[in-house]
């Protein structure tokens, strides 16, 4: 106990402890110069500090551990459990895509290429972060403007095709009940989405 | 008339209300009001003299505001006029029994004072909060996620569009009955009035309109007035309204 | 160094390291399951060695804690820690939460999912820019359609619940015990109906 007093109360092991903080919240490694102004304490205690810290996260002895990496120091996770940590960021995506993700990659894959004003418009609601989604999974990628200077349009890639089991875009299920062609589709969806107002 | 200018005492500060419902809110809830009480016109001239106070041009966001306040007004006029509603066919108020209205309107403001509280609470906890902080995002040193996509089938795709041309469920209307009438609609009708002559009287432009759609009118006036293309006289209080082209 | 050792090869010991190691590089708050999964070990190991966690990890003792939110675990700063963090990293979810968007927040967490128009009704005031701005802090996002080619509808992710530091929705307190039963309101209004109605 009387230890433990003596260690909450010591200043290296409170510079420790904020520093401690400043690396598990920071989305970047920190420079030393970094560390010492949010710390509010000079560059060569917080260098102190960082040395009992990295006797104290270390392979080995803890599963964080603290780096020296280009530009600064950085927690990462122990060697040790490198498979544990694979597991966790490769787990294939269960529940496959929601329900804005899902809209989305359908009206590109039936009227592409469109532009995401174009998405916003049938869908009734921004479809920024929806096509962001899709375009860093793969299933979608940019595919010219919509004229000249105009927005971005986006059309499915290969990997779409492979993932819904598709040999071409004229595989996908037929939608001739509710439109004759992609542009009665089109102007479908936008007149319904104009009158759903939301 | 007395319990009207209490109305005035208040000092309402309309920006600090979120919406009608707040307003109306904290007016109910003020224990010296009761709700036959209140003037409405009191009100509307409350709040005229702190937009005739606001420094600048007329700006969206104040029209904004203007057009909650007029939600608020029209729901004060409907709780309090009964029979005039009941003349108004045009409104399309007429199908809502007033006394349903009233306790409607009731049953809403319950509601939004829940809701309020648990704002509040929210708010608080926020505060209390606030110096938890974490990581927002991966960390520096993690590996990039590999997102696989399990194989998904091209029915889900189709599903997905029919859903979006699907045509919509009908909108309940049963908790708008106070529809009022565009302000462009009267921004074009005051600005041809005063093509055709120097001057006009808005009490006997407006004569005949419903309250509502008068509520509306003076919100037209008071935009033109911001944006310069009028002047406005009155001798005093309740007196007519004129209305001149600004030079 | 005879008691060092002894802590490395403690399974125990050995199963918390990995913890460590996962909730480090975890962007978000890992449920059990999700831990146990990638450490493939049962859930209640999992749980006996989070319980040493908690206790190395906590206010006071360490600059990193370990919460136990939004349905799962995480690391955070400790709260002494605040000031130099606030210093390091802005907060942008926090801040800048306007009344309207306080007021729809709420909505949404305690009667969601819901559509816009059915925040508007019970606001009184249109909601589509405090919806739009709680979709860009992350702190709503969008569930299914409302009924078929209805509205979208919102409910509240996982970082509401970190952000506000709610182990789970259970952790909202009743709008019953914040508002009272609004029986005085009720009674006021319905006298006011009367009164017209006579």
């Amino acid at each position: 106990m009387q230890r433990q007093l003596y260690l909450v109360d010591n200043p290296v092991d409170r510079l420790a402890r904020t520093l401690e903080a400043l690396l598990v919240i920071a989305p970047r490694p920190l420079a030393v110069e970094e560390l010492a102004q949010a710390a509010a304490a000079g560059a060569e205690r917080v260098e102190t500090a960082l040395g009992l810290l990295a006797g104290r996260y270390r392979e080995g002895r803890s599963g964080i551990v603290l780096e020296r990496v280009a530009g600064g120091y950085a927690l990462r996770a122990a060697r040790e459990a490198a498979e544990a940590c694979a597991r966790l960021v490769e787990r294939p995506v269960q529940r496959g895509l929601s329900q804005a993700g899902l809209e989305t990659l359908a009206i590109v894959a039936y009227l592409g290429p469109v532009s995401r004003p174009e998405i916003a418009r049938i869908r009734g609601v921004a479809a920024d972060s929806a096509v962001a989604g899709l375009c860093e999974r793969g299933l979608i990628q940019e595919s010219g403007r919509d004229g000249e200077g105009g927005a971005i349009r986006y059309r499915t890639t290969p990997l779409f095709e492979q993932v819904f089991g598709l040999a071409g875009p004229e595989e996908l299920p037929s939608l001739d009940d509710l439109a004759g062609d992609g542009e009665e589709l089109r102007e479908r969806l936008e007149a319904v989405a104009a009158r759903r107002g939301a | 008339m007395g319990q009207a200018l209490a109305v005035r005492d208040l000092d309402l500060d309309l920006d600090a209300f979120e919406g009608p419902f707040d307003l109306l809110l904290t007016l109910i809830l003020k224990e010296e009001l009761g709700l036959p009480e209140v003037d409405v016109a009191e009100i509307v001239i409350a709040f005229v003299e702190r937009l005739e106070r606001r420094e600048g041009a007329f700006t969206p966001a104040q029209l904004e505001v203007c057009g909650e306040f007029l939600v608020l007004v029209a729901a004060l006029l409907e709780l309090k006029a009964r029979e005039l509603f009941h003349e108004e066919g045009e409104l399309d108020v007429e199908e809502l029994d007033p006394d349903e209205a009233a306790l409607e309107l009731a049953e809403r403001l319950a509601e939004y004072r829940r809701v309020k509280a648990g704002a509040l609470w929210l708010e608080e906890r926020l505060t209390a909060e606030s110096d938890r902080f974490f990581r927002l995002g991966p960390a520096p040193a993690a590996p990039p996620p590999v997102r696989r996509l399990a194989p998904q089938d091209p029915a889900r795709l189709a599903a997905a569009l029919r859903v979006l041309a699907a045509e919509p469920p009908a909108p309940s209307l049963s908790h708008m009955p106070l529809r009022y009438p565009p302000v462009t609609q009267f921004l074009e009708r005051f600005r041809a009035a005063l093509r055709r002559r120097r001057r006009f009287v808005f009490d006997e432009e407006v004569d005949g309109l419903s309250r509502i759609e008068q509520a509306v009118a003076f919100l037209a006036l008071l935009e033109l007035r911001k944006a310069g293309e009028i002047k406005l006289g009155q001798p005093a209080p309740f007196e007519p309204i004129s209305v001149w082209k600004a030079a």
